[in-house]
Order: C-alpha cells, then sequence, then structure tokens
C-alpha cells in the first residue's frame, strides 16, 4: 500500500499562504483553528526560507502514543487520523507533537479545549467516506475521491508536495538532480548558493545518515 | 431508546410534575388560610412584606461566627447556582427551543466556569456544615440529604458535559435534571418559591408593627 | 391524660394556617436559628435551636398538609405526633424560649419561628403540657385578675403610698376621662415608684388619666402559656372596663409582653376592633415630649446603656422612643452593640420567669446579657420593662456584678422641669 | 540551552523522531547513491544536500532559530520545531506511568504488609472516660472539604493517567471516552477549588505545625510506631507536622502548575505547559502516596485517630498516647470534658429524646 507524505520545498515556498487558505477553505475548519501554516525562518535577512508545515503523519506518531483515550489511527495510506468521537480535548497531543499540528478550538476566556482538530491529508475520519458527519467533524475527504490534499494540489510553485512516499520522493529526486545539473552548468557549488553557510560538522552528520 | 425516552416523554412529563406540582403546593398553602390581623397598624404591611422580601438576601452581620461561613456559603451557592440555570449559553439555548422560543443574552463562557467553581464551593461547604455541626445534623432529615444530592448530582453532570461534546454526558444530566424537577414539588426544594411567601408573611406582620424586619 | 393530649393535638392542628405552612415549607434547615437564640449560643446544645423546638408542630404539618406525609399515613409509615414528643419538647418549648423573635428577624427564609413557638403552646397547654408555675399563674390571672396575685386592694395600698408621697391625687375610676393607665402586678409589687412617677409625668403634662378598679392588670399569662380562651378573658376584661369609663386611650406600662398582648393580639383574641386605641408609656411620653408638654431638664452625665426589651422593641415596634426619650435624659447614652431590633433578651420573657423550673438555665444563659453589658463599659442599664428589670438584677446578683438598672419612665420623671421634684 | 540535548536526540533520530528518519531516509539514500553513481561516471564530485532536509535539521540543532513569522495566529504557531515534545513524550511513558503506577501499588502493598503484620495501633490504657476537644467544626469543615475535593482530583485525574493502560480493556474506547471527558471536565473545573482549600487549611493549621523542639526526638524513635513505647508530641508529632508542609509546598506546586495548564488563556507556551505538566505529574503521584498512608493512620491504621475529625472530640487516653505534651496541658486546663457531655452536644442522634430532666437539671 501507498504511503502517503507531504513534502515541503523550502527552495520553491514564497510564503503566499495558499495553501493555508486552501486547507482552511476545503475544510471548513472553524476559526482560531489552522491545520496548516507557513513559517518564515530569518524573514527579511539572509538565508530567508519559509516552510510550509501540517500533520507530518508520521509513521511512529508520538501524538497517538501519548494519547490519554487513544483516539489515533493510522490508515493503510499511511495517514494518521483521529477519532473526534473519542477525543477529550486534553492537549497532550499538542505537547507531544514536533510540528505544533494538532489545534484547539477555544472559547472566549478561561478557554478549555475543544476536541482536537488537525490536518487529516484531506482522508477524513473514521466515519462513512464522505457523509455529512465525516464532513462536519473532519473537512473533505478526498482522498476516498482518489484526490489529493488541496493544499498541495493549489500550491503554485509546487512547492509543497503531496502523495505516495515514493512518488513524492522521485519527483524531489529530480528537483535536486537538475538543480545540480544547473549549478554545474554555472560553475557554481549549490552548497555556496545554499541559505546556509558552510559547517563542516553539519555536512558530516548529514552526509552518513 | 433510552435516550429519545430521556429527551422526549420524560423531560415533558418531569416539567408537568413540576408545574403543576408547585402549583398545588402554593395553592395548598394559601388554602390553610390566614385569620385578618384586627388590630390598628402602625406601618403599612404591604411595604413591610416588600422590604423583607428583598432584605432577608441582605447579609445578617449579628449572626455569630459560624453564621458567617454559612452566610457566605449561602450566597456562593444560590447566586451561582441561578446564574448558571438562567445565565449559561447551553440553558439558554434548552429554553429557547424547549419552553420559551426565545433566548435572551448569556454570560461569558469565563463567568460560566466562575459560577459553577462559586456555586461548588458554596454546595460544599455548605452540604459538609450539614454532616458535621450538630445542629444541622439534629436537624437534618432525608428529605435534605436527597434534595442536596439531587442538585449536586446535576451539577457535577453538568460541568462533566461541560464540553458539551459527549451525548451521553448530556442525557445523564439532563435526566438527572429531570429527576430533580420531579422530586422538587414533594421536598424542601420549594423554598425556591415559598420564600417569597414566607418573608412577606413574616414582612407584613412586622410592617405593620413598625419594625424593619 | 390522652383524652387531653387529643384536644391539644386538636387545638395544634386549628393553629396551623397559611403562615405556618409556608414556614415549614420554606426551612431548609440550614440551622442558622441557633446563632440567634441564646439559649443556644450560650450552651451550645443543638437540642436549642429555635426550628427543632418545633419539632411537634412540624410532625403534625408533614403529616397533615404534605404529599410525603399523607401518602405516608395511609400506610403507616409517617410516625404520628404522640404524647410523649410533648411531654419531650415541653422543656424546649416552655424552658428554653423567651418568644424574643431574634431567630425570626435572622432566618434566611424569613420564617417567623417565634410566631410559630407562640401557637404551638396553645397545643401544649391544652394538652397538659405547660409548666407548673405558668399555669397556676393563669389560674390566678383569671381568679384573682392578677398572675402574682395582686388585688385591687393591694393596688389601692401602693396607691396611697404613692398619693402620699407625692401629694398627688390618682384618679380611680374617673369616667370620661382620657387615658386609661394599666400595670403590671410586677410593678405593683416591686416597682410603685412606675405609678408614682407617671403620676407626676401626667400631672406635669396635665393629662386626663384614670385607673380601673375592675381591670387595672395589663399582663397576660394566657399569651405566655398559649391558652387564647384565658388570653382573650383577659384582654376582655380591660376592654369592658374602658368601654365603661369611656376613654379614648388605654396606656400599656412598661412591661413588654403585656404590649404585644393588648396592642397586637387583644383584638384578635376577642375578634373585634376596640373603641379605644393602645398606647405604650413611652409612645406616649415621647409624643408629649415632641408637642412640648413634657418638659425636661439636667442631663444625667453617668453613662447609660439600653437594654431593648424584645416584646416592646422587636415584636413592637417601639424601637425609637425610648431612644429620643434616653437622649433627652442622659449625655452620655451608649448603644450596645447588638441593639434595637437585634437585641439579646434578658432570658426571662415569654413566661420563663414564671418558670421556677427554668431558673438555673435562665442564670446560665444571662451571660450573654452580661457579656454585652461588659462590652459597653457602662454601669448603668436603663430598660423599659419589669419584668426585664426583675431578670436582669437577678442575673447581675447572682454574677455579682455591680451594674445599676433603671426604669426609663422613672427616669423621665426625675428629670421633670416643673417644681414638683421633691426627691 | 536545550542545544545538547537536542543534538544528541537528533543524532540517534532511528530511535527518536521517526517521522524524521522516514523524510532523511526517503529523501537523503536514493539522492546519495544518485551522487556516487555520477561520481562514477566521471563527473566532478558535487556534494549535493537536500535542502528541506538541512533546514529542519538546523532548525533542530538550533544553528538557526527555531521560530521563524508566520501569518497564523495562536500558541507557538511561529516555532517550527517543539523541541521538548519529545522528552516530555518520554517522560510520560516512561517513567510517570510505570514508575508512578508502580510507585502506588507498592504504597497500597506495604500498607496492607504494615497493617497485617503491625495491626492496628491500639489505647493502650483502653477508652477513657473523658474526651478532649480537639478540632472545631471550621477546622473540620475545611478539613473535609479539601478531603472530598482532594479525593475527586484523585480520581480524575488517575483515571486520566493510567486509563489508557488500565481502563479501556475493560471498558472499551467509546465507554471510556466518556469517562475520561468526565473526568477532565470535572478535573479542571474542581482543580481551583483545591486551591481555596489549601489556601483555608493553610491559614488554619499553620501555627500548629511549627517545628518544635521534641520533634527531631520523635524522628529518631521512629514516631513510636516501631516498638509500643510512647513518643512525647504536642497537638501534632512531626510525622505529622512534616504532611502538613509537604501537603502545603507540592499543594502548591500542584495548584500553580495545574493553573498553568487548566487555563490556556496567558499565551503560556508548550515549553511551560509541559514543565507544569511534570511539575503536576509528579505532585500528584508524590501527594497522593503520602495522603494513602495519612487515610490508613487516619482510619484502619490507629484506634481513635479519625474521632477527632469526626465529632471533633478525641478520647482523652488516645491523645496521652499521641500527643501527651498537649493532653497534659488540656487537662490542666481543665478542658476534659466527660463522654456523656460530648454525646449531648456532638451527636444528639443519639440522645433525641429530651426528656423533662434536662430543665430539671438546670445545667
Amino acid at each position: 500500500m501507498a504511503r502517503m507524505k507531504f513534502y515541503c520545498d523550502p527552495e520553491r515556498c514564497i510564503e503566499c499562504n495558499a495553501c493555508v487558505t486552501a486547507c482552511k477553505n476545503e475544510n471548513e475548519v472553524p476559526w482560531g483553528v489552522n491545520r496548516r501554516r507557513v513559517v518564515t525562518i530569518n524573514d527579511g535577512d539572509e538565508g530567508e526560507r519559509s516552510l510550509s508545515v501540517a500533520c507530518m503523519h508520521c509513521s511512529d506518531a508520538p501524538c497517538a502514543t501519548v494519547c490519554p483515550v487513544d483516539c489515533f489511527y493510522t490508515t493503510q495510506d499511511g495517514v494518521v487520523l483521529h477519532d473526534k468521537d473519542i477525543c477529550i480535548g486534553c492537549g497532550y497531543c499538542f505537547y507531544a507533537c514536533p510540528f505544533g499540528a494538532p489545534q484547539f478550538p477555544e472559547d472566549g476566556a478561561f478557554a478549555t479545549r475543544g476536541k482536537m482538530d488537525k490536518c487529516t491529508f484531506c482522508a477524513g475520519g473514521p466515519e462513512v467516506d464522505n457523509s455529512s458527519d465525516e464532513h462536519r467533524k473532519y473537512g473533505s475527504n478526498r482522498l476516498a475521491e482518489g484526490k489529493l490534499p488541496l493544499c498541495a494540489e493549489m500550491c503554485s510553485t509546487k512547492a509543497l508536495l503531496a502523495g505516495d512516499s515514493d512518488t513524492v520522493s522521485d519527483i524531489y529526486r529530480k528537483r535536486i538532480i537538475n538543480r545540480s545539473a544547473s549549478v554545474m552548468a554555472r560553475g557554481v557549488s549549490y552548497r555556496d548558493a545554499s541559505f546556509r553557510a558552510p559547517s563542516s560538522a553539519a555536512g558530516k552528520s548529514s552526509a552518513k545518515e | 431508546m433510552i435516550a429519545q425516552f430521556i429527551d422526549g416523554p420524560l423531560w415533558v412529563f418531569s416539567l408537568s410534575v413540576f408545574v403543576i406540582g408547585v402549583v398545588w403546593r402554593i395553592v395548598m398553602i394559601l388554602m390553610a388560610g390566614n385569620r385578618t390581623d384586627l388590630s390598628v397598624p402602625k406601618g403599612s404591611a404591604s411595604s413591610g412584606a416588600i422590604r423583607t422580601i428583598f432584605s432577608r438576601s441582605i447579609y445578617e452581620r449579628t449572626a455569630a461566627t459560624r453564621g458567617r461561613l454559612l452566610q457566605i456559603a449561602g450566597y456562593l451557592f444560590h447566586l451561582g447556582l441561578f446564574a448558571l440555570l438562567f445565565f449559561a449559553q447551553p440553558h439558554i439555548d434548552f429554553y429557547a427551543e424547549r419552553i420559551t422560543g426565545f433566548g435572551w443574552p448569556a454570560m461569558p463562557h469565563w463567568a460560566f466556569i466562575l459560577s459553577a467553581e462559586l456555586a461548588f464551593l458554596g454546595l460544599l461547604l455548605l452540604w459538609i456544615h450539614r454532616l458535621l455541626s450538630p445542629v444541622t445534623r439534629l436537624l437534618t432529615d432525608l428529605d435534605d440529604h436527597v434534595g442536596s444530592i439531587l442538585v449536586f448530582l446535576v451539577m457535577l453532570t453538568g460541568c462533566l458535559a461541560l464540553a458539551q461534546s459527549f451525548e451521553a454526558l448530556r442525557l445523564i444530566h439532563l435526566l438527572l435534571a429531570e429527576l430533580l424537577l420531579i422530586y422538587f414539588p414533594f421536598s424542601k426544594l420549594m423554598h425556591t418559591f415559598t420564600f417569597v411567601m414566607s418573608r412577606g408573611y413574616t414582612g407584613a406582620t412586622m410592617g405593620r408593627k413598625g419594625v424593619n424586619a | 391524660m390522652s383524652e387531653q393530649f387529643e384536644q391539644g393535638l386538636a387545638a395544634l392542628r386549628q393553629q396551623i394556617d397559611s403562615r405556618i405552612s409556608s414556614y415549614f415549607s420554606s426551612c431548609v434547615h440550614c440551622g442558622l436559628c441557633a446563632e440567634a437564640c441564646l439559649f443556644y449560643t450560650e450552651t451550645h446544645d443543638p437540642r436549642y435551636t429555635p426550628i427543632y423546638k418545633l419539632e411537634p408542630m412540624k410532625k403534625l404539618w408533614r403529616r397533615e398538609h404534605t404529599f410525603w406525609g399523607k401518602l405516608g399515613s395511609l400506610f403507616g409509615l409517617t410516625e404520628p405526633v404522640t404524647e410523649q414528643d410533648f411531654a419531650d419538647w415541653e422543656t424546649l418549648v416552655y424552658d428554653s424560649c423567651t418568644l424574643c423573635g431574634r431567630c425570626s428577624m435572622i432566618c434566611p427564609v424569613g420564617n417567623d419561628i417565634t410566631y410559630m413557638i407562640r401557637k404551638q403552646r396553645e397545643g401544649f397547654s391544652v394538652a397538659g403540657y405547660a409548666p407548673d408555675g405558668m399555669k397556676e399563674a393563669t389560674k390566678r390571672a383569671l381568679k384573682i385578675g392578677s398572675p402574682m396575685g395582686v388585688t385591687f386592694k393591694t393596688l389601692q395600698a401602693a396607691l396611697a403610698h404613692v398619693e402620699k408621697d407625692s401629694g398627688l391625687k390618682i384618679p380611680v375610676d374617673k369616667k370620661g376621662a382620657d387615658y386609661m393607665a394599666l400595670f403590671s402586678s410586677m410593678e405593683v409589687v416591686n416597682f410603685p415608684e412606675y405609678i408614682e412617677s407617671i403620676a407626676r409625668i401626667f400631672d406635669a403634662a396635665d393629662i386626663s388619666w384614670t385607673i380601673s378598679s375592675n381591670a387595672f392588670e395589663a399582663t397576660n399569662s394566657g399569651i405566655q402559656i398559649g391558652n387564647k380562651e384565658a388570653a382573650a378573658e383577659l384582654v376582655n376584661r380591660v376592654v369592658i372596663a374602658a368601654d365603661e369609663l369611656g376613654v379614648k386611650y388605654v396606656i400599656s406600662p412598661e412591661c413588654g409582653h403585656a404590649y404585644t398582648a393588648i396592642r397586637w393580639e387583644g383584638p384578635n383574641l376577642i375578634g373585634r376592633p376596640y373603641s379605644f386605641e393602645v398606647v405604650h408609656i413611652l409612645e406616649l411620653l415621647e409624643q408629649l415630649q415632641a408637642e412640648g408638654r413634657l418638659q425636661l431638664e439636667d442631663k444625667n452625665t453617668t453613662p447609660m446603656t439600653l437594654h431593648d426589651p424584645c416584646q416592646i422593641v422587636r415584636r413592637g415596634g417601639v424601637v425609637n422612643q425610648p431612644r429620643e426619650l434616653l437622649d433627652s435624659v442622659a449625655e452620655n447614652f451608649v448603644e450596645m452593640k447588638d441593639h434595637g431590633v437585634m437585641n439579646w433578651c434578658c432570658g426571662g420573657g415569654g413566661g420563663v420567669s414564671a418558670n421556677e423550673r427554668a431558673e438555673p438555665l435562665r442564670l446560665r444563659v444571662f451571660e450573654r446579657k452580661k457579656q454585652q453589658l461588659q462590652e459597653t463599659g457602662v454601669n448603668t442599664m436603663v430598660t423599659a420593662c419589669a419584668n426585664c428589670r426583675i431578670i436582669l438584677e437577678e442575673g447581675i446578683e447572682h454574677n455579682e456584678m455591680d451594674t445599676e438598672v433603671l426604669s426609663l419612665t422613672e427616669l423621665v420623671a426625675e428629670h421633670l422641669v416643673d417644681g414638683s421634684k421633691k426627691k | 540551552m536545550n542545544n545538547s540535548c537536542n543534538l544528541a536526540v537528533a543524532g540517534r533520530g532511528v530511535k527518536t523522531a521517526s517521522c524524521w528518519l522516514l523524510l532523511s531516509c526517503l529523501l537523503l539514500l536514493p539522492l546519495h547513491s544518485l551522487a556516487e553513481s555520477k561520481e562514477l561516471r566521471g563527473l566532478p564530485s558535487v556534494m549535493v544536500l537536500n535542502p528541506a532536509a538541512e533546514l529542519w535539521r538546523d532548525v533542530r540543532q538550533r544553528d538557526m532559530p527555531t521560530s521563524g513569522t508566520t501569518q497564523i495566529k495562536g500558541v507557538d504557531s511561529g516555532v517550527l520545531i517543539n523541541a521538548n515534545g519529545d522528552k516530555w513524550r518520554k517522560f510520560r511513558m516512561q517513567q510517570l506511568i510505570p514508575i508512578g503506577g508502580y510507585l502506588l501499588l507498592g504504597i497500597g502493598i506495604g500498607l496492607t504488609l504494615f497493617y497485617l503484620i503491625r495491626g492496628r495501633v491500639k489505647i493502650i490504657a483502653g477508652a477513657s472516660d473523658k474526651k478532649l476537644p480537639r478540632y472545631t467544626s471550621y477546622e473540620r469543615l475545611i478539613h473535609w472539604f479539601m478531603a472530598s475535593i482532594f479525593l475527586f482530583l484523585a480520581i480524575t485525574g488517575l483515571v486520566i493517567l493510567f486509563g489508557r493502560p488500565l481502563l479501556i480493556p475493560i471498558f472499551g474506547k467509546e465507554i471510556f471516552s466518556v469517562i475520561a471527558s468526565a473526568s477532565k471536565e470535572g478535573h479542571n473545573l474542581m482543580g481551583p477549588l483545591f486551591m481555596v482549600a489549601l489556601i483555608l487549611v493553610f491559614i488554619k493549621f499553620v501555627r500548629r505545625n511549627i517545628y518544635q523542639k521534641g520533634d527531631l526526638s520523635w524522628l529518631l524513635r521512629g514516631g513510636g510506631i516501631i516498638g509500643k513505647k510512647h513518643v512525647p508530641s504536642n497537638f501534632f508529632n512531626m510525622g505529622e507536622k512534616s504532611m502538613f508542609w509537604m501537603l502545603i509546598i507540592v499543594g502548591s506546586v500542584i495548584v500553580v502548575s495545574g493553573l498553568v495548564l487548566v487555563f490556556p488563556i496567558f499565551g503560556q507556551s508548550r515549553e511551560w505547559m509541559e514543565l507544569a505538566h511534570v511539575g503536576h505529574a509528579i505532585g500528584a503521584i508524590l501527594m497522593i502516596g503520602v495522603i494513602l498512608g495519612h487515610i490508613y493512620i487516619g482510619s484502619i491504621g490507629m484506634e481513635g485517630a479519625i474521632e477527632g475529625m469526626k465529632s471533633g472530640y478525641c478520647d482523652l487516653n488516645w491523645a496521652k498516647e499521641h500527643h501527651d505534651l498537649w493532653a497534659t496541658q488540656m487537662e490542666k486546663r481543665g478542658e476534659a470534658i466527660a463522654n456523656e457531655e460530648v454525646n449531648r452536644f456532638s451527636d444528639p442522634d443519639s440522645n433525641r429524646s429530651l426528656g423533662r430532666e434536662l430543665g430539671e437539671a438546670g445545667k
């Protein structure tokens, strides 16, 4: 079976927030909840890069481990989903998640957390595919319709890729090759053109792993 | 099945028992009759009655130490419960849907939580006091305990259902509230209505005598 | 005895009206009334909780006026009121309640507990469960005309003494007078100065007044014991005498419960309004002073405090008059901490003073008054009730305190402007 | 501050952040082989790195700022990587739940064993016919107020902590989630009341809980629980005082951390909440353990110990055996009251029928 993954190419992301808007619109999430966000590092400085972040659908998701009511499950496509009928809104997944993906609808002062909401890879929830219940709770189920998440589909620079991990890495590999080729053609090392100052330590660790 | 029963017929039944029961109780009290007072009044009975109905809600300084705790806990519980009952958003929605057909402004969520905290604080203090104090232990009967427990459970299940996301919790809350409504007219809880009459009677008598009671 | 108990139960049943029904329906057993009752605060015995003293009446009400009670009595589940209850509660109802009405002021749901105890006594007295002292006093009142056995002859002797001392003629049975004065036998026997004082004040204020030889007794044991027939009879004597003499006003003496009896309960007891008005002596004095007919001088510099008699102030509504009067005769008037309508009882009201059995308890709860007095730091206490005065003096003696108890009327008489001040 | 840790975590990425692993494996390995094959074809060796993987790694290693700017509002929305999340997860799953669970279980077993071996601590001299007033009604009121709140919070808290391993197998996920939601809402709502209780208890009892001279010898002699000899002690003994201070200090930690957790409205970051949770959990486990001991000694562990909190009066002999300094003082002051007198006031039910003799006795 395919394993669904997101991949965001910081070389391409232009911080247009179209993915965020697309997601909100497609899934009709309430105000204050953002399943996807674009974070810009070093905004306005040298080495500025942007990344679109949402749930990464980890293989061994920390959120699922810490959940006190065990409401997470992974689909056959490798998408990490949760059951809102079971979620109690404790916030532990938010503490554990490396990416800050879990979001909670809050209401006024002394906000008590509502049920958690996060990116579903446009795959809905445990309800019958594309039922009204599923749509109300989780938004679209595009995967069941044979479509990919709207955020990636809408991405104008195709920085955000979504789909089967093999396909995504294929596309990405081609991009790298092309970039390497252009670097070689220009005679400038790609690394020098990169946002990052050369660092032997970092280079080593990345090469080995 | 059970859910539909709790949400439908039982609700109608309990509300009817409540309304008819309360009216019946008040009518019964009035039927017992009062003799007219033939003495020459020194002050106005009606203004005395109205004054006492309100003035008895004012903190009574002359009550001794334990009285102070009782009174403060009493305020917390009653004011908190009143606020919860009539100004919590879920309740207003419920009344608007089931009874009145219109809603009114709810208190903000933080005030909702705060009144729940205070109401619990008050009820717990009053209840523990009831169980500990020799005076209240002597006075307390089964009715007091049933009433306290029912109110406590209704409040507790209400706050457990605060997330408003589990139908089961809402139904437990509703079921207990219905039991409370059914129990209400046959119990001490009637003081919710009869306190006005009691204060009124006392206030009128004292008002005639020219005493601010 | 059992038949008498049935009658008592029937009498008790009759008392349950809308007010009492409403009161019992409202009571949430919070126990706050205990904090208002000096019998509880001084002994910490939970049975002295005012509302607990009404348990027999509550039982009856529950059995006959509530759903559960009626349902239970059908199946024999509701406890009936037994003669044992009456026996057990007699001391609570008579010995540990002075009908002072303080609990009625504090009850958060507004129950007039004192009213209910007064009504419960009706049942108890018919059933025969009343203290012997009070039974005797009532008998004497009906037979002789005074609970202390004071006859008109005794009064005449006292009057003669007063006339000699003051040089004033005291009018007896004078038809067409404006005012008819009543006395409590306590005043006649223990404080004849009171009679002299009003004689001098009325003389100074030029008031047309008289005393009836048929009805001079103001106290009403029937009300204390809770016997409405006896109470009505005693009130009726005064009404007949007043009608015979054709007076416009009847003056209630300082005595507290006499005022409640004649002013507030009287018309209801005899079932018709009076043809005259009842005024308390302090109301009259204050009115005279306001009208300028009563001139007072030489303010007393001794610090003084006021003991409010429950039946006159809290239960009677004569709240400001004693303060106005005291202010015009005393320079250093100190209020007690709880005063006016929230004053603490002396411990001997509601017939407790006529109940020998209750004396040890009464002296024990005097602690409250003692403490109040010590808080003020004043050694002169003014009051306006002969019964309070006796009880206070007894308590002061028992506690070996150095406090003087004065009558307000007598104090006013001492400060009259005119030359008749001989003492 | 956490750089070195993060480095270590990132370095051993295989075990830890598996999401990471996936990214780097999937994307870097094929890339690597490609580079090698190019080299084989005689092309100049170019080190082609994966910029996205590099960016993530840099963020984690803090060579770069972990947070940037974002248009999205919310707590920590600009933070790219929640650096402590993994540590918190490990704490909860590998330390708190197993160690905490076995600790509480151990305390329970220990107390049972202790009871079986040592048995109930009896009043050696037997019950006397006199009692001493020990706690006023207000003191009892706030004790039981705190006790009821504490029990409720402990139970609901334990449901949330141990429910997944212990209760889900029994009830199933659906029913358990209802229980857990109720527990969470109840825990959140009642929590602040514990603060009120703690403050009231502190104010009322602090004076009697200041350590005194005799306390050390009490400790050295094991509080008299080992052996049968009396150990002198005042109103509260050393053990009770220590429990009080534990209650106040750990209780304050629990209250403060609980407030951080329950009201996510002050913009507190995840780090604060993770830290608060750690403090809250450790404190709560400790406190539940100690209170288990307190409940044991106050109920089945010692004869006569609960009387003071129930009726307000304790047996004179009990007081002499456990709080002799206080007992002697009280007795000297003539505070000892006969049992019948106490029963009359504290337990009116036992003496409902008043009778005439009360009036005759006059009291």
